[in-house]
Protein backbone atom coordinates (compact mmCIF):
# COMPACT_ATOMS: atom_id res chain seq x y z
CA UNK A 1 0.00 0.00 0.00
CA UNK A 2 0.98 3.17 -1.21
CA UNK A 3 -0.40 6.42 0.29
CA UNK A 4 0.52 10.02 -1.00
CA UNK A 5 -0.23 12.87 1.62
CA UNK A 6 -0.31 16.76 0.63
CA UNK A 7 1.35 18.19 3.75
CA UNK A 8 2.76 16.33 6.81
CA UNK A 9 2.15 12.62 7.75
CA UNK A 10 -0.21 12.11 10.59
CA UNK A 11 2.25 9.56 12.20
CA UNK A 12 1.04 7.94 14.90
CA UNK A 13 -2.80 7.07 12.97
CA UNK A 14 -0.98 5.94 10.53
CA UNK A 15 1.06 3.60 12.43
CA UNK A 16 -1.99 2.74 14.35
CA UNK A 17 -3.67 1.66 11.20
CA UNK A 18 -1.37 -0.61 9.31
CA UNK A 19 -0.63 -2.30 13.23
CA UNK A 20 -4.32 -2.99 13.14
CA UNK A 21 -4.81 -3.96 9.68
CA UNK A 22 -1.83 -6.67 9.80
CA UNK A 23 -1.36 -8.22 13.42
CA UNK A 24 -3.58 -10.79 12.96
CA UNK A 25 -1.73 -11.68 9.80
CA UNK A 26 0.90 -13.85 11.20
CA UNK A 27 3.77 -11.32 11.15
CA UNK A 28 6.52 -11.97 13.90
CA UNK A 29 7.79 -8.36 12.59
CA UNK A 30 6.51 -5.12 11.78
CA UNK A 31 9.64 -2.40 11.37
CA UNK A 32 8.50 0.99 10.36
CA UNK A 33 10.43 3.80 9.55
CA UNK A 34 9.96 7.20 10.39
CA UNK A 35 11.24 10.33 8.60
CA UNK A 36 11.09 13.85 10.38
CA UNK A 37 12.17 17.08 8.89
CA UNK A 38 15.68 18.24 11.15
CA UNK A 39 16.40 21.60 11.55
CA UNK A 40 19.25 22.18 10.17
CA UNK A 41 20.74 25.02 7.60
CA UNK A 42 18.45 27.11 9.22
CA UNK A 43 15.54 25.84 7.02
CA UNK A 44 11.65 26.58 8.04
CA UNK A 45 10.85 23.20 6.34
CA UNK A 46 10.95 21.05 3.12
CA UNK A 47 8.72 20.31 0.40
CA UNK A 48 8.10 17.47 -2.04
CA UNK A 49 7.66 17.09 -5.67
CA UNK A 50 5.85 13.06 -6.18
CA UNK A 51 5.75 11.73 -9.79
CA UNK A 52 3.12 8.98 -8.94
CA UNK A 53 3.01 6.88 -11.85
CA UNK A 54 6.77 6.10 -11.89
CA UNK A 55 6.52 6.11 -8.04
CA UNK A 56 3.48 3.71 -8.40
CA UNK A 57 5.65 1.46 -10.31
CA UNK A 58 9.06 1.23 -8.48
CA UNK A 59 6.92 0.49 -5.40
CA UNK A 60 4.91 -1.99 -7.36
CA UNK A 61 8.74 -3.85 -8.14
CA UNK A 62 9.35 -3.66 -4.11
CA UNK A 63 5.83 -5.07 -3.12
CA UNK A 64 6.60 -8.00 -5.44
CA UNK A 65 10.59 -8.65 -3.96
CA UNK A 66 8.51 -8.21 -0.84
CA UNK A 67 6.14 -11.06 -1.14
CA UNK A 68 8.45 -13.44 -2.95
CA UNK A 69 10.28 -13.44 0.87
CA UNK A 70 6.84 -13.66 2.44
CA UNK A 71 6.51 -10.14 3.53
CA UNK A 72 4.48 -7.22 2.94
CA UNK A 73 5.68 -3.42 2.42
CA UNK A 74 3.40 -0.18 3.33
CA UNK A 75 4.92 3.10 2.52
CA UNK A 76 3.50 6.77 2.95
CA UNK A 77 4.92 10.10 1.72
CA UNK A 78 4.18 13.67 1.97
CA UNK A 79 3.41 15.88 -1.70
CA UNK A 80 4.31 19.92 -0.78
CA UNK A 81 5.34 21.70 2.47
CA UNK A 82 6.29 19.66 5.82
CA UNK A 83 7.53 22.00 8.13
CA UNK A 84 10.07 21.57 11.15
CA UNK A 85 9.77 18.59 13.54
CA UNK A 86 6.94 17.14 11.22
CA UNK A 87 7.06 14.17 9.21
CA UNK A 88 7.28 13.24 5.45
CA UNK A 89 7.70 9.81 5.03
CA UNK A 90 7.03 6.29 6.77
CA UNK A 91 8.14 2.86 5.42
CA UNK A 92 6.99 -0.23 6.86
CA UNK A 93 7.22 -4.22 6.28
CA UNK A 94 6.11 -6.97 8.14
CA UNK A 95 7.91 -10.17 8.02
CA UNK A 96 6.89 -13.48 9.37
CA UNK A 97 10.80 -13.16 10.42
CA UNK A 98 12.99 -10.52 12.33
CA UNK A 99 15.84 -11.04 9.82
CA UNK A 100 13.99 -10.97 6.45
CA UNK A 101 12.58 -7.70 8.46
CA UNK A 102 15.38 -5.93 9.73
CA UNK A 103 17.19 -6.31 5.87
CA UNK A 104 14.48 -5.35 3.98
CA UNK A 105 13.54 -2.51 5.89
CA UNK A 106 17.33 -1.16 5.35
CA UNK A 107 17.13 -2.47 1.64
CA UNK A 108 14.40 -0.42 0.86
CA UNK A 109 14.78 2.39 2.48
CA UNK A 110 18.16 3.25 0.52
CA UNK A 111 17.05 2.06 -2.65
CA UNK A 112 14.31 4.53 -2.44
CA UNK A 113 17.03 7.37 -1.61
CA UNK A 114 18.37 6.40 -4.88
CA UNK A 115 15.56 5.74 -7.01
CA UNK A 116 12.03 6.94 -5.98
CA UNK A 117 10.92 10.04 -8.05
CA UNK A 118 10.86 12.74 -5.36
CA UNK A 119 12.12 15.75 -5.15
CA UNK A 120 13.17 17.54 -2.21
CA UNK A 121 13.20 21.40 -1.61
CA UNK A 122 14.57 23.21 1.14
CA UNK A 123 11.46 26.27 2.86
CA UNK A 124 13.68 29.52 3.33
CA UNK A 125 12.81 32.74 3.32
CA UNK A 126 9.59 32.24 1.45
CA UNK A 127 11.43 30.43 -1.27
CA UNK A 128 11.82 26.94 -2.20
CA UNK A 129 15.27 25.93 -3.39
CA UNK A 130 16.00 22.32 -5.40
CA UNK A 131 18.26 20.72 -2.35
CA UNK A 132 20.21 19.47 -5.85
CA UNK A 133 23.31 18.89 -3.04
CA UNK A 134 21.65 16.12 -1.29
CA UNK A 135 19.87 14.35 -4.45
CA UNK A 136 21.25 11.34 -5.86
CA UNK A 137 20.94 10.55 -9.75
CA UNK A 138 18.62 7.87 -10.93
CA UNK A 139 21.00 4.61 -11.82
CA UNK A 140 20.66 4.84 -15.60
CA UNK A 141 21.09 8.71 -15.60
CA UNK A 142 23.26 10.68 -18.52
CA UNK A 143 21.42 9.03 -21.25
CA UNK A 144 20.96 11.85 -23.01
CA UNK A 145 24.16 13.88 -22.54
CA UNK B 1 3.92 13.49 -32.19
CA UNK B 2 6.35 12.73 -28.96
CA UNK B 3 5.64 14.68 -25.62
CA UNK B 4 8.23 15.25 -23.63
CA UNK B 5 8.02 16.73 -19.90
CA UNK B 6 10.44 17.53 -17.34
CA UNK B 7 9.72 17.01 -13.85
CA UNK B 8 10.91 18.10 -10.17
CA UNK B 9 12.83 21.51 -10.29
CA UNK B 10 13.65 21.47 -14.35
CA UNK B 11 12.35 24.75 -14.65
CA UNK B 12 10.82 23.92 -18.27
CA UNK B 13 7.31 23.56 -20.30
CA UNK B 14 6.61 20.30 -21.39
CA UNK B 15 7.57 19.97 -25.61
CA UNK B 16 5.92 18.52 -28.58
CA UNK B 17 8.59 17.03 -30.73
CA UNK B 18 8.12 15.00 -34.45
CA UNK B 19 11.08 12.44 -33.63
CA UNK B 20 11.49 8.54 -34.08
CA UNK B 21 13.91 7.98 -31.86
CA UNK B 22 16.04 8.96 -28.73
CA UNK B 23 19.07 10.01 -30.21
CA UNK B 24 17.28 12.81 -32.07
CA UNK B 25 15.68 13.53 -28.55
CA UNK B 26 19.34 14.09 -27.11
CA UNK B 27 20.68 16.25 -29.69
CA UNK B 28 17.39 18.93 -29.48
CA UNK B 29 17.68 18.80 -26.21
CA UNK B 30 21.72 19.30 -26.39
CA UNK B 31 21.23 22.34 -28.01
CA UNK B 32 18.86 23.63 -25.46
CA UNK B 33 20.08 26.18 -22.89
CA UNK B 34 17.30 25.70 -20.50
CA UNK B 35 18.13 21.85 -20.42
CA UNK B 36 21.29 21.15 -21.51
CA UNK B 37 23.23 21.22 -18.33
CA UNK B 38 20.58 18.67 -16.73
CA UNK B 39 21.10 15.97 -19.62
CA UNK B 40 24.26 14.20 -17.09
CA UNK B 41 22.08 14.12 -13.94
CA UNK B 42 18.79 12.94 -15.51
CA UNK B 43 17.03 9.73 -16.26
CA UNK B 44 15.05 9.29 -18.83
CA UNK B 45 11.54 7.55 -18.99
CA UNK B 46 9.19 6.50 -21.85
CA UNK B 47 5.55 5.71 -21.13
CA UNK B 48 6.63 5.73 -17.34
CA UNK B 49 9.09 3.08 -17.72
CA UNK B 50 13.32 4.27 -17.40
CA UNK B 51 14.71 3.12 -20.52
CA UNK B 52 18.86 2.66 -20.57
CA UNK B 53 19.15 2.73 -24.38
CA UNK B 54 19.00 5.48 -27.28
CA UNK B 55 17.76 2.96 -29.24
CA UNK B 56 13.67 2.19 -28.13
CA UNK B 57 11.64 3.59 -31.28
CA UNK B 58 9.23 5.94 -30.85
CA UNK B 59 5.37 6.06 -31.97
CA UNK B 60 2.92 8.94 -32.06
CA UNK B 61 1.79 9.15 -28.64
CA UNK B 62 4.35 8.16 -26.44
CA UNK B 63 5.36 10.15 -23.31
CA UNK B 64 9.09 10.58 -22.44
CA UNK B 65 10.30 12.10 -19.15
CA UNK B 66 13.72 13.55 -17.97
CA UNK B 67 14.24 12.91 -14.13
CA UNK B 68 16.90 14.79 -12.43
CA UNK B 69 18.63 13.71 -9.31
CA UNK B 70 15.97 12.67 -6.12
CA UNK B 71 15.77 12.82 -2.83
CA UNK B 72 12.50 11.30 -0.64
CA UNK B 73 12.21 10.87 2.47
CA UNK C 1 13.62 4.24 28.46
CA UNK C 2 13.14 0.95 29.33
CA UNK C 3 9.25 0.05 30.20
CA UNK C 4 7.66 -3.13 31.28
CA UNK C 5 4.60 -4.24 31.14
CA UNK C 6 2.58 -7.34 32.80
CA UNK C 7 0.68 -8.78 30.01
CA UNK C 8 0.23 -7.82 26.07
CA UNK C 9 1.90 -4.15 24.42
CA UNK C 10 -0.57 -1.37 23.58
CA UNK C 11 1.68 -0.82 20.52
CA UNK C 12 -0.57 2.01 18.44
CA UNK C 13 -0.43 4.13 21.91
CA UNK C 14 3.14 3.19 22.53
CA UNK C 15 4.43 4.10 19.46
CA UNK C 16 2.46 7.79 19.50
CA UNK C 17 3.94 7.99 22.74
CA UNK C 18 7.69 7.77 21.68
CA UNK C 19 6.90 9.62 18.31
CA UNK C 20 5.43 12.77 20.43
CA UNK C 21 8.28 12.58 23.22
CA UNK C 22 11.05 12.50 20.45
CA UNK C 23 9.47 14.11 17.10
CA UNK C 24 10.85 17.98 18.22
CA UNK C 25 14.08 16.69 19.63
CA UNK C 26 15.73 16.96 15.78
CA UNK C 27 16.53 13.06 14.99
CA UNK C 28 15.78 12.66 11.59
CA UNK C 29 15.07 9.08 11.89
CA UNK C 30 12.55 6.78 14.19
CA UNK C 31 12.82 3.16 13.46
CA UNK C 32 10.50 0.85 15.92
CA UNK C 33 10.18 -3.16 16.06
CA UNK C 34 7.69 -4.10 17.08
CA UNK C 35 7.39 -8.24 17.93
CA UNK C 36 4.06 -9.92 17.83
CA UNK C 37 2.91 -13.25 19.03
CA UNK C 38 2.75 -15.93 15.44
CA UNK C 39 0.69 -18.56 15.37
CA UNK C 40 3.20 -21.83 15.62
CA UNK C 41 3.21 -25.25 16.35
CA UNK C 42 -0.70 -24.75 17.69
CA UNK C 43 0.67 -22.77 20.75
CA UNK C 44 -2.03 -20.68 21.97
CA UNK C 45 0.31 -17.64 23.23
CA UNK C 46 4.21 -17.01 24.49
CA UNK C 47 5.11 -16.55 27.91
CA UNK C 48 8.09 -14.26 29.23
CA UNK C 49 10.11 -13.97 32.41
CA UNK C 50 12.20 -11.17 32.96
CA UNK C 51 14.95 -10.89 35.29
CA UNK C 52 14.85 -6.76 35.46
CA UNK C 53 18.65 -6.20 37.56
CA UNK C 54 20.53 -7.73 34.36
CA UNK C 55 18.09 -6.23 32.07
CA UNK C 56 18.39 -2.95 33.09
CA UNK C 57 22.31 -3.12 33.32
CA UNK C 58 22.38 -4.93 29.68
CA UNK C 59 19.97 -1.49 28.03
CA UNK C 60 22.11 0.93 30.01
CA UNK C 61 24.92 -0.29 28.24
CA UNK C 62 23.16 0.12 25.08
CA UNK C 63 21.80 3.63 25.55
CA UNK C 64 25.36 4.37 26.36
CA UNK C 65 26.29 3.28 22.51
CA UNK C 66 23.62 4.95 21.15
CA UNK C 67 24.48 8.50 22.68
CA UNK C 68 28.01 7.86 21.54
CA UNK C 69 26.78 8.13 17.66
CA UNK C 70 23.93 10.62 18.70
CA UNK C 71 21.41 8.53 19.04
CA UNK C 72 18.88 7.66 21.55
CA UNK C 73 17.27 4.04 22.13
CA UNK C 74 13.61 3.38 23.54
CA UNK C 75 12.40 -0.46 24.53
CA UNK C 76 9.15 -1.82 25.85
CA UNK C 77 8.63 -5.81 26.61
CA UNK C 78 5.71 -7.87 27.99
CA UNK C 79 6.01 -9.93 30.97
CA UNK C 80 3.58 -12.94 31.71
CA UNK C 81 1.42 -14.30 29.28
CA UNK C 82 0.48 -12.70 25.78
CA UNK C 83 -1.71 -14.34 23.38
CA UNK C 84 -1.78 -15.15 19.86
CA UNK C 85 -1.24 -11.82 17.49
CA UNK C 86 -0.80 -9.68 20.35
CA UNK C 87 2.60 -7.96 20.62
CA UNK C 88 5.38 -8.58 23.43
CA UNK C 89 8.16 -6.40 22.51
CA UNK C 90 9.25 -3.15 20.94
CA UNK C 91 12.62 -1.58 20.56
CA UNK C 92 12.81 1.94 18.56
CA UNK C 93 15.74 3.87 17.57
CA UNK C 94 15.92 7.74 17.04
CA UNK C 95 19.37 8.73 15.37
CA UNK C 96 19.47 12.48 13.27
CA UNK C 97 20.72 9.92 10.36
CA UNK C 98 19.02 7.54 8.85
CA UNK C 99 22.41 5.03 8.27
CA UNK C 100 22.97 5.27 12.14
CA UNK C 101 19.56 4.44 12.82
CA UNK C 102 19.23 1.36 10.34
CA UNK C 103 22.50 -0.18 11.56
CA UNK C 104 21.80 0.34 15.33
CA UNK C 105 18.29 -1.25 14.96
CA UNK C 106 19.80 -4.29 13.48
CA UNK C 107 22.63 -4.17 16.19
CA UNK C 108 20.53 -3.91 18.94
CA UNK C 109 17.78 -6.68 18.22
CA UNK C 110 20.42 -8.60 17.70
CA UNK C 111 21.97 -8.19 20.86
CA UNK C 112 18.98 -8.20 22.40
CA UNK C 113 18.02 -11.97 20.95
CA UNK C 114 21.21 -13.28 22.27
CA UNK C 115 21.75 -11.34 25.55
CA UNK C 116 18.70 -9.76 27.43
CA UNK C 117 17.92 -12.19 30.19
CA UNK C 118 14.49 -12.94 29.15
CA UNK C 119 12.67 -16.49 28.62
CA UNK C 120 10.16 -17.80 26.96
CA UNK C 121 7.66 -20.11 27.16
CA UNK C 122 4.75 -21.73 25.23
CA UNK C 123 1.43 -21.57 25.90
CA UNK C 124 0.04 -24.88 24.83
CA UNK C 125 -2.82 -26.63 26.31
CA UNK C 126 -2.73 -25.00 29.52
CA UNK C 127 0.94 -25.62 30.39
CA UNK C 128 4.06 -22.96 29.91
CA UNK C 129 6.72 -24.85 28.49
CA UNK C 130 10.38 -23.50 28.29
CA UNK C 131 11.13 -22.59 24.62
CA UNK C 132 14.36 -24.37 25.10
CA UNK C 133 15.15 -24.84 21.17
CA UNK C 134 14.63 -21.04 20.19
CA UNK C 135 17.11 -20.02 23.33
CA UNK C 136 20.35 -18.86 23.22
CA UNK C 137 22.72 -19.66 25.61
CA UNK C 138 24.25 -16.26 26.80
CA UNK C 139 27.96 -15.11 25.66
CA UNK C 140 30.23 -16.42 28.45
CA UNK C 141 27.86 -19.50 29.61
CA UNK C 142 29.44 -22.50 31.00
CA UNK C 143 31.50 -21.08 33.41
CA UNK C 144 30.40 -23.82 36.25
CA UNK C 145 30.06 -26.95 34.30
CA UNK D 1 27.17 -16.41 53.46
CA UNK D 2 26.09 -16.30 49.65
CA UNK D 3 23.32 -16.70 47.73
CA UNK D 4 22.45 -18.24 45.08
CA UNK D 5 19.25 -18.10 42.34
CA UNK D 6 18.47 -20.44 39.68
CA UNK D 7 16.65 -17.45 37.10
CA UNK D 8 13.79 -18.49 34.52
CA UNK D 9 13.17 -22.19 33.95
CA UNK D 10 15.31 -23.48 35.95
CA UNK D 11 12.93 -24.87 38.59
CA UNK D 12 15.49 -25.04 42.18
CA UNK D 13 14.55 -22.88 44.96
CA UNK D 14 17.56 -20.54 45.97
CA UNK D 15 20.41 -21.69 47.82
CA UNK D 16 22.20 -20.10 50.53
CA UNK D 17 26.11 -21.49 50.50
CA UNK D 18 29.09 -21.16 52.97
CA UNK D 19 31.85 -20.27 50.07
CA UNK D 20 34.73 -18.33 48.85
CA UNK D 21 34.31 -18.88 45.29
CA UNK D 22 32.89 -19.40 42.20
CA UNK D 23 35.38 -22.87 41.90
CA UNK D 24 33.63 -24.31 45.11
CA UNK D 25 30.03 -23.43 43.59
CA UNK D 26 31.04 -25.26 40.77
CA UNK D 27 32.27 -28.45 42.31
CA UNK D 28 28.79 -28.11 44.60
CA UNK D 29 26.56 -27.85 41.55
CA UNK D 30 28.09 -30.42 39.43
CA UNK D 31 26.83 -32.51 41.88
CA UNK D 32 24.04 -31.74 42.18
CA UNK D 33 21.30 -33.63 40.14
CA UNK D 34 18.82 -31.12 40.01
CA UNK D 35 21.34 -28.36 38.22
CA UNK D 36 23.71 -29.98 37.04
CA UNK D 37 22.36 -30.58 33.36
CA UNK D 38 22.06 -26.82 33.18
CA UNK D 39 25.34 -25.78 33.86
CA UNK D 40 27.19 -26.55 30.45
CA UNK D 41 24.80 -23.51 28.94
CA UNK D 42 23.78 -21.13 32.09
CA UNK D 43 26.19 -17.64 32.32
CA UNK D 44 26.57 -16.46 35.85
CA UNK D 45 26.41 -13.21 37.35
CA UNK D 46 27.85 -11.78 40.62
CA UNK D 47 25.93 -9.10 42.33
CA UNK D 48 23.93 -8.67 38.95
CA UNK D 49 26.96 -8.32 36.97
CA UNK D 50 28.01 -11.22 34.16
CA UNK D 51 31.33 -12.86 35.35
CA UNK D 52 33.85 -14.62 32.73
CA UNK D 53 36.08 -16.39 35.59
CA UNK D 54 35.56 -18.26 38.60
CA UNK D 55 38.55 -16.69 40.29
CA UNK D 56 36.65 -14.03 41.58
CA UNK D 57 36.55 -14.13 45.21
CA UNK D 58 33.08 -14.33 47.04
CA UNK D 59 32.08 -12.57 50.07
CA UNK D 60 29.05 -12.61 52.77
CA UNK D 61 26.45 -11.24 51.22
CA UNK D 62 27.13 -11.54 48.03
CA UNK D 63 24.39 -13.21 45.49
CA UNK D 64 24.70 -14.73 42.47
CA UNK D 65 22.87 -15.64 39.78
CA UNK D 66 22.39 -18.48 37.34
CA UNK D 67 21.11 -17.67 33.42
CA UNK D 68 20.25 -20.25 30.91
CA UNK D 69 19.59 -19.80 27.75
CA UNK D 70 17.72 -16.69 26.65
CA UNK D 71 14.94 -15.74 24.13
CA UNK D 72 12.96 -12.48 24.74
CA UNK D 73 11.20 -10.53 22.16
Amino acid sequence: MLSLYTGPLDVPTILKEWYEEEHKSNYGAYIPFVGTVRSEDEIDGLSFDVYEPILESWFSSWQEKAKAKGAKIKMAHSKGDVMLHESSYIAAVFSPKRRVALEFINEFVEDFKASAPIWKYDLRDGQRIYAKDRSTAISGSGLLA
Amino acid sequence: MVRVEFLGPIQKEALELDISNLNELAKILQGDAEVSDWLESCAVALNDTLVTSLEAPLKDGDKISLLPPVCGG
